[in-house]
């Protein structure tokens, strides 16, 4: 391999300057600093890369690919399932991306990490507030995690390894709680939904409740058909049952409802990507876990709080690192390290922008906008909401053709109408989930309304 | 980093203020109680601040100035490898193709996304000498946790029961706490006193139980493990797998790769050794790669080139199933590519090179104050002792920071172990975007230090 | 405010650091010398310095640390209306529609851009009260000159001589320059001592060879000039035209609107009114508007609307013609019109209430330290006296900057004109944004002060 | 007019802090702050203006309004003409977005503006060694008011009411020189180009000068037609008749070529939109002037320097402020007063970025890759380049067919192939301006070749 002249990419050192230093160090030349690595392994060609790409050819490269994706700026999109689009104020980039906040590391060092470890102390106050529970985590990797990670709380906290998990959760994450799961051993009892109300089977959580062996519940609202589940009773049940009760909670619910820690919930999980974080195609999101300060040992992640250092001033620091994997290693709460910090500050942005008042509107909007939504489609001959309970922003409809090529015709369009679902019980390929968000203007949703109606007619037909 | 205390956004509120424009001026101020079970509405605030835009982009600004990130200086926290993190790269994944895609799209919808995924998957191979990736795990550990149950699966898939998972007792924190979330039960591997893997107690620890042995290479000590395959041959002889810890490939790239040295599984921390930047803390990404035999148990998506498509694999009956939602940390793994892109086959190992020659310099000439704990060369960073420091290291540290400077990897302040009696040591990683200048001004600085705490001069 | 000097790039240059990635793998390194006459080819370095880019994202943070921006805290420089600069307009000002567009592209290929400037254009003639603008002045200063451009335009048109430009004492020191760019004598028009215009004298200066009187209202000195409406009379009887330097509408907004006070044109500073930033002097845009006397003679590009679609007028043979390249600051513009839309009519009253009410506040609470130089009500700005000061003004602000507060306008850190006997007065401008929080506390740090230079303790 | 609840968009009061102002104030009402305002002049209506926008629904409308245009994003763009297509490194946009510099006023206050002010030092710094003139300001509105400023900085420092102006300028350009002139009462003479190379025609320039009355000579390269200037013999020339000579630079050039100053210009003045400035659809861009010790009191706008301030500490400080218009007003060198100053930073980052030797590339690939197309287009039948002259990365080409046609039908493929030009004496209607920087590729040169040569067959035929 020829050395190259100049340094590439982001290297610094000119050869005169390896040459100086290697001098400095009486070493004759790169190699004998590679001389513990056997002979064998060391590698005799280049890496079969690309060659390298000034900034502007990759630029162009990368934008090509990104052109080629729809999104929602190429498409009027209803699509929700646990991913939303909402507004992100402008002001949430412009801090983030301020390179002392972007390229710093977890604030092991609090001296030289006030500011960041502030914003995370005011991620967490704010996010008891939202979720109701006094000691919250700042962060996990995302809702579905922030779930599984839960189920092990309750686990740890009762020392029985069964949970009953609803059945309604987001497919993906059920997928991903049983994955976690299985790990440690742990079994995951499913709790069906009721067919008349597409709420939690009430009856059939006191069943699997009975024998005692539980450890807790875990059950998502509004749950996998947009529907807004009964946490206080659900969490009575459970702690009638001596049980815990683990809510995972979307966080736009608390400009309307009470927190799920009002209502009952011991611990209270939830994606947070709602709270300013972009769409991304799926991450990295935001998982948020909260709960009562008696089990606060149990929470995964890092935890900042008020200490004084060794000079005796006070300061923000991370604290009861004990749970954590640095210190506890295999006795952990959870093995997470890097975790979601800069969506952590995101999110607290986010609710600091639109402030009590505005937070309360902005559900206000996502509500009516999606029962507008709901209101003018169910008019459409045949179409019904599949329940009858509430919902927030986001529904399910029952339609009378089958969902794929409906779908396909109005992403034809330009239009993501939504998700289709499948649920046992229920009709196969005949329901559709639709999201709302305040982002749609009226002339939107009326639009939305017009094709689905012009692409009805030519499916059902 | 030593300005005034910043109020809270609470107690700087002032209820009112904001709010004004979350409105729609077709929907007016809608009523949405009665869609609700009464008994769930709201009845009392929430406790939100209330401020203005400015007032809120003030309080942020005044914190960000009481941090420090690798754009304010150098960073050289050991086991961290805060490399310089490309701007370029943060533009590229914010593109609206990018930032403005939903997760739920139709996968054909998505044809650049699977493309990028699709290379940066084969990037990663070649880079590590591997046969398969994903890039699902969002982070270092959740990579080892999907590696890990990759390896149960294994077993369970050949009918073996191996409950036991070696580890070395240097290694990273999260590796012991991920093998106990996949269920395995950890044997720490002692290191000699070389720095490196005691071959003689991994002899009597292998055994027909044990699922593989779990290390880095080079070492969280800094040191390569020379006899990497004697013990890749001796673990695959009792047959275990082997899982690498991709956090110190920032030391390889380009020079050696882990999969020619017998690894099975591994993954890597694209926040340090591809440059993304850490957050504060994250969001990182962690994918994970695997042998030939360990393909089919890699989570999903897993993107494949399907006729003339770019696809996530939807055929994947033996996976371990999906470990987080969605297709991974997106914004993360675009700034990944780019890096690769941008370095090419030899600036990656120009990357290696530098790192390893910093970490020497320093490790050189700090040696009078700080002898290296392990006396050879090192690779990406070094372990250095405080037994000649006439304070403690926390002390020192605090010094360090009255002079700007970020300190070192030390106990009590970072994510490492070090095994044995090695309370004052501190690893350093310089990383190859230092300079020289950089290195220097380093040096004087902990020289100055130095002999202040060597004054007896501790007063706090 | 008070870290070490950075050096300078040049300092802190490394011949042959950087460079590498300014290729293209097709054309290599190409020799293009022989393209060019061998005379001109250069033979020595230019002497740009080299370094990596962590190095120069290091040093231009450095520098932001020791800069000071609205973003930062108060800035209450009178007459320059350092109000808060929102995020939002600076990504809309962004977007690859704009920011990538040529300015060279047939005009049909910019439809969204016309569009823009189109209503534009007529928000700003609603808010002033005007007939006609064009965007194309790239500063106030450059809005001054295309205004005072038409007025000669006006008159050679209308055959008559008229080289004089009455202009207020108290006139930004623009209005002066322009003028004379523009081929006019100046001739100051005194402050009464009321602070308002001197109408005698200005009935003694008006005359045949009488352009127009240019002037603020609210003036420089913060006052609204009441007899507005008789100035305009008499200037407007005996043939003269009215200049309305705009760099004061934050007071006006939804309140009174200079076209209806009698003003013949008027320049307004986006940069000041309309939340543009002022990127540290620049930047900035200086609209024109007019009556429809004087539209014919605006200069290029005005947008119209023509039939269904929004073009730059071809037809405008009087125009005073170019003032600059293309099509004005087009990045700058976006930003005025998102404010205005984010806004409303509602909004901007609010604005220009709240400038002048926090105006008056500071005014009635520093007043028994800085008794304000004409004793009334002021509108968004005050000046004040500093003769009870007991210490220069320069070292008060240099007591305030140490406070960590911006000072405000004075003479000789500032750019406005203050008539007569004012050397230690200062001009004050809050501005709307600024909440009553940050007012009293910023009226408690000038008390501080003002006791401390009222110590005697004058040490520097 | 009804009151609104909550401040509206970036208003900050209550209410009830507005009450509580006036309380302390003793007034009854903000009306009452108005009171010096005739009454015949209050408003009594609201502004006709639209309704306030949330963030999201401002950002939908002026995303569609942007998403309407063209750009070079859409199309494959060879327009030059003055301001071009290069790629702006990302780093430049993460620095000035940075509050400390965006938000900024003008550094009137030192202590609080170090940083600022040391930027744009450099700026000075950095553009003296580019253009070869030690005295630089910090910034004019663009390159074609730098040329007028600089015009009747030759007049003022002569005494003399005319100059000499190339009528090889860009047109636009030469229309504002006209305009600012016209004010002050300066003739502006034109000299003609040669018919024969592009150059500006150096006995007509002789001739001009005779009479003893020109202030000095105003001339661009690359000029109009893409030709390179003699700049060392155009001065020479000005110099023999005791006049000044003005040079309006590309700033690339120097990347291959000796500085302006070096080849004896007294002023040079030039548009540095090609130092990382967008496009922008025309701007902001750039405007710089550079001279000598001797004339840098004739300078418009700011010059950053270093002096002592009242505590005896050395700072950067705005120096020679009696130029301006704050303090000389009506005999200011100018009346400039607000500048680019946030683009005079961006050039700064581009220059540091590239690096004496990616500059000296950046340069040298702009150049291949021009000639690349030349050629390649002059290879096709009836195409050739209109002058034998040296040229940067713009040349002008003649065409076999008439040049709107061929344009129109090369934009319907996505290609904006240039800009027509037309110039007395030379044929109308048959000249192309043509464009290329770093950020074509090969493949997209080839691409424009090939789609010119379809089109020209079909224009011609
Ligand atoms: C050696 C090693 N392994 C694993 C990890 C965990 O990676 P992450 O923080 O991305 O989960 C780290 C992170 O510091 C590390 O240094
Ligand atoms: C009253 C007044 N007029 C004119 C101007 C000049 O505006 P600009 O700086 O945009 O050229 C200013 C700027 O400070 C001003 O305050």
């Amino acid at each position: 391999m020829t050395e190259p002249v100049t340094p590439i990419g982001y290297n610094t050192h000119r050869q005169s300057d390896i040459r100086l230093m290697l001098e400095r160090m009486n070493l004759p030349d790169i190699d004998a600093l590679f001389a513990a690595i056997p002979a064998a392994l060391r590698l005799q060609q280049p890496l079969n890369l690309p060659l390298p790409l000034s900034e502007w050819e990759l630029a162009k490269h990368v934008r090509t690919l990104a052109a080629s994706n729809a999104t929602t700026e190429t498409h009027l999109s209803f699509l929700g399932g646990g991913a939303y689009e909402h507004h992100a104020p402008a002001v949430i980039d412009a801090i983030v991306n301020r390179g002392e906040f972007l390229t710093a590391y977890t604030p092991y060092q609090p001296e030289m990490s006030q500011g960041l470890l502030q914003a995370l102390f005011e991620f967490q106050t704010l996010l008891a507030r939202l979720l109701g529970k006094p000691s919250v985590n700042c962060s996990v990797y995302d809702g579905a995690t922030a779930a599984a990670e839960s189920a092990w709380m309750m686990v740890s906290i009762s020392g029985k390894k069964r949970i009953a998990v609803a059945e309604s959760f987001w497919p993906e994450w059920l997928e991903v709680i049983r994955t976690y799961m299985r790990g440690r051993d742990v079994e995951v009892v499913v709790i069906r939904a009721r067919e008349e109300d597409g709420r939690l089977d009430q009856d059939g959580l006191n069943q699997a409740l009975a024998d005692g062996k539980t450890a807790g519940i875990l059950v998502q609202t509004p749950n996998r058909f947009g529907v807004i589940e009964d946490i206080a009773s659900l969490s009575a049940i459970a702690h009638d049952h001596g049980v815990l009760s683990c809510i995972s909670w979307h966080p736009l619910l608390t400009g309307i409802l009470k927190s799920p820690g009002e209502m009952g919930a011991d611990i209270v999980c939830c994606e947070a990507q709602s709270l300013g974080i972009p769409l991304s195609a799926g991450g990295p999101y935001l998982g948020v876990i909260a709960t009562s300060q008696a089990y606060e040992k149990y929470l995964p992640g890092r935890i900042v709080g008020r200490v004084f250092n060794q000079q005796g001033r006070e300061l923000y620091a991370l604290v009861k690192e004990e749970r954590e994997q640095h210190i506890a290693r295999e006795k952990a709460t959870s093995h997470i390290c890097s975790n979601q910090a800069l969506q952590a500050i995101r999110a607290t942005l986010f609710l600091a922008l639109l402030g009590e008042t505005g937070f309360a509107r902005l559900a206000a909007l996502n509500t009516e906008k999606a029962h507008y939504l709901a209101r003018q489609l169910t008019d459409l001959p045949g179409v019904e909401l599949t329940f009858r309970s509430p919902f927030f922003n986001e529904f399910m409809l029952t339609v009378p053709c089958t969902t794929m090529p409906l779908l396909e015709k109005l992403r034809s369009r330009c239009i993501f109408a939504g998700i289709a679902v499948d649920y046992p019980g229920l009709d196969r390929g005949r329901h559709l989930l639709i999201a709302v968000t305040e982002v749609k203007s009226r002339a939107e949703l009326d639009a939305m309304v017009q094709a689905f109606e012009v692409v009805l007619m030519e499916t059902v037909a | 980093m030593s300005a005034e205390p910043v109020k809270t956004l609470l107690e700087k509120s002032r209820p009112g203020a904001s709010g004004s424009q979350i409105t729609d001026n077709d929907f007016g101020e809608p009523a949405v109680g009665h869609y609700f079970d009464a008994s769930q509405l709201r009845t009392t605030a929430i406790g939100l601040p209330e401020l203005t835009e400015s007032e809120i982009v003030r309080h942020f600004t005044a914190l960000s100035k009481l941090s420090h990130g690798v754009d304010n200086g150098a960073y050289p926290l050991g086991s961290c490898t805060m490399k310089y993190n490309p701007k370029r790269n943060d533009v590229l994944a914010a593109l609206s193709g990018f930032r403005n895609a939903h997760p739920h799209q139709p996968p054909e919808t998505l044809p650049g996304l699977w493309e990028l995924y699709f290379h940066l998957q084969r990037y990663l191979c070649e880079i590590t000498g591997m046969f398969a990736a994903s890039l699902v795990p969002a982070a270092g550990a959740h990579g080892e946790l999907a590696g890990l149950l990759m390896i149960r699966a294994y077993f369970e898939h050949i009918n073996q029961h191996r409950p036991i998972l070696l580890i070395t007792d240097s290694a990273h924190g999260t590796n012991a706490s991920s093998a106990a979330m996949a269920g395995f039960q950890c044997w720490l591997v002692p290191t000699d006193p070389d720095g490196l893997l005691d071959m003689q107690m991994l002899d009597t620890m292998l055994g027909e139980s044990v699922a593989g042995l779990m290390m880095t290479n080079p070492s969280t000590l800094g040191l390569f493990e020379e006899n990497i395959l004697e013990i890749a041959d001796k673990v695959h002889a009792c047959g275990g797998l082997l899982y690498y810890d991709g956090a110190n490939m920032n030391a390889l790239m380009g020079i050696a790769r882990p999969g020619d040295m017998g690894f099975d599984v591994i993954h890597v921390n694209t926040h340090k050794t591809f440059s993304t930047p850490h957050g504060g803390g994250g969001p990182g990404a962690g994918p994970v790669a695997v042998n030939r035999l360990l393909e089919p148990f890699l989570p999903g998506p897993v993107i494949i080139h399907n006729g003339d498509a770019f696809m996530p694999d939807q055929d994947r009956p033996h996976s371990i199933g999906r470990i987080k939602s969605h297709h991974g940390h997106v914004a993360v793994l675009i700034r990944a590519y780019a890096y690769i892109l941008t370095m090419g086959a030899l600036g990656l190992r120009q990357v290696s090179e530098n790192a390893v020659l910093n970490a020497n310099y320093l490790q050189a000439r700090l040696a009078d104050m700080f002898p290296p704990v392990f006396n050879r060369l090192c690779m990406h960073e070094t372990l250095l002792s405080g037994s000649r420091l006439e304070t403690e290291t926390a002390y020192f540290a605090k010094k360090l920071i009255d002079q700007v400077l970020h300190p070192p990897t030390m106990v009590g302040a970072g994510c490492v172990y070090f095994p044995g009696d090695l309370k004052s040591a501190m690893l350093i990683e310089p990383t190859e975007t230092e300079s020289l200048d950089s290195l220097d001004a380093m040096i004087e600085v902990f020289r100055d230090v130095f002999s202040e705490c060597s004054d007896g001069s501790t007063d706090t």
